[in-house]
């Protein structure tokens, strides 16, 4: 018996189904024994993550898959998302995102840009993998909201 | 997973009831729905958002949007019964300082 | 654009991870508009299904994978539940099921056996494949309740 | 996604509130519990079942058994509370004909 349960799912790249995948994150969270505030924080971590998917894969709507892995450990949840759309510049995105600063005027207010902000403050430990065929984005949420640095690398071993 | 939009308009008020949950699927119809009311010069919109479920980042991208145009066309915008869960994204991203938000049951801004 | 969605999913052969798939079952099937009652009906069948795969699909408990697809269409939503486990001689499995006759003595009472029953009543089409790799079950709901016989084996060509 | 399984003792008679879903995960525990209460000889076993949101076949197989069971130590076995969904699931399968069912708010048998 392997230490690890691997859920997989493929969905058609469309925005009807993030909800969906929210519906099955809160009965795998539920089950390794996350709090409801936990399950609701993962819950919007993914939608981003998918959601980035959809609009920024460089599919057009409707026609491009998304796998998500869910790995279910004793002490945490990992959590894969995987596109198979364009690829981006990471660094160059890494420094226009973060949390709104007064410095901003209201005119250059950005309307976007929160999405993986709001990803890395939600998980514990988040990994951009950044492949010729689309965007990998695998995230970590521990049972007991501490990120511990262990060796557990399984689920991006596969991607 | 749908989003119920009602909107009753009084004098120089519009009054937005949302139910449900917002995300990419449902934010489009929000914006369509919430942008015109904050274009009318003079107009108070008030977006009461007691029974909305789930909000992400699309969410926010909309009530953005909004506060501009509503800069932009001197009215005003107001976001009032914020569950935790709700007001929690406008918090860990800073926006709760440029918005006028008050939380159910909590009077804050 | 085609005509239908298709939904994969990939769960280990374990009991905890059947009340998962009702949840992503019930968020399919309210996209497509059925009702409260109908997708209680359809969360019923599924499980069935699975719950036939965990136990008669002959692998040790935990080992084994079952493969869930929902065929997401305009009328009507197909789903598919496939175990990599042992088949079954499906007429004498047939002359078995049904459901309690009151010609049973109460000593006799079979204890099992309304599952595929169950299934059968719930659904408005069924298809059972028995292959050397494992049992398919293929069930399909219409909308309406009402189960036109139309060419739609798309799903049941992928098995 | 749980069952929670509540026994209460009295003079002959043994209450179980059951709430959560009856399915493969959950049946083997109510077995455990439920079939020695049907084991005591005169014994009343009354299941109520009002807090169950889901039923499916793994259920009627546990209450076939302790059916089975009361009937071989003279003791009672009665479900009461039974929802419209639950209801339908050993109705269905023709099994409310020999079971003690009492529906919500209905009464029959
Ligand atoms: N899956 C992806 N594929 C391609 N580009 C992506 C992906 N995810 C994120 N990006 C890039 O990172 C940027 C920042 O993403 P995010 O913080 O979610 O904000 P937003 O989506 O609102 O722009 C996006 O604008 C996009 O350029
Ligand atoms: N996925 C499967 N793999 C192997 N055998 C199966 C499978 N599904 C059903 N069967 C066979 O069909 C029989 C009837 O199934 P069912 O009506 O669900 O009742 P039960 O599971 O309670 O026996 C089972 O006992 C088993 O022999």
């Amino acid at each position: 018996m392997s230490n690890v349960d691997l859920i997989e799912m493929k969905i058609p790249a469309k925005a009807e189904y993030v909800g969906v995948i929210r519906l099955t994150l809160s009965g795998i969270a539920n089950r390794i024994g996350f709090s409801y505030e936990e399950i609701e924080d993962i819950k919007v971590a993914i939608s981003e993550a998918i959601t980035n998917s959809i609009t920024h894969g460089g599919v057009k709507e409707g026609e491009g898959e998304i796998t998500i892995s869910f790995g279910v450990y004793e002490d945490r949840l990992e959590v894969m998302v995987a596109d198979d759309g364009e690829s981006f510049q990471l660094n160059e995105v890494k420094s226009k995102i973060g949390p709104y600063k007064k410095s901003e005027s209201m005119e250059d207010l950005r309307e976007g840009g929160f999405g993986l902000f709001l990803i890395e403050v939600l998980m514990d430990k988040v990994q951009i993998n950044n492949g010729l065929d689309g965007v990998t984005v695998l995230m970590t949420k521990y049972l007991n909201g501490v990120g511990v640095d262990l060796d557990d690398d399984q689920v991006s071993s596969q991607s | 997973m749908e989003l119920n939009i009602d909107i009753v308009e009084e004098r120089n008020k519009s009054v937005v009831r949302l139910s449900g949950e917002i995300d990419v699927y449902t934010a489009p119809q929000l914006k369509e729905k919430l942008l015109p009311l904050t274009k009318m010069t003079g107009n108070e919109v008030e977006v009461d958002m007691e029974f909305v479920s789930y909000m992400d980042s699309t969410g926010l991208g909309v009530f953005i949007s909004a506060l501009k145009s509503s800069n932009e066309n001197s009215s005003k915008l107001k976001m009032i019964n914020l569950s935790d869960r709700v007001y929690r994204v406008f918090n860990i991203t800073g926006l709760h300082e440029i918005m006028d938000l008050e939380r159910i049951n909590k009077v804050e801004r």
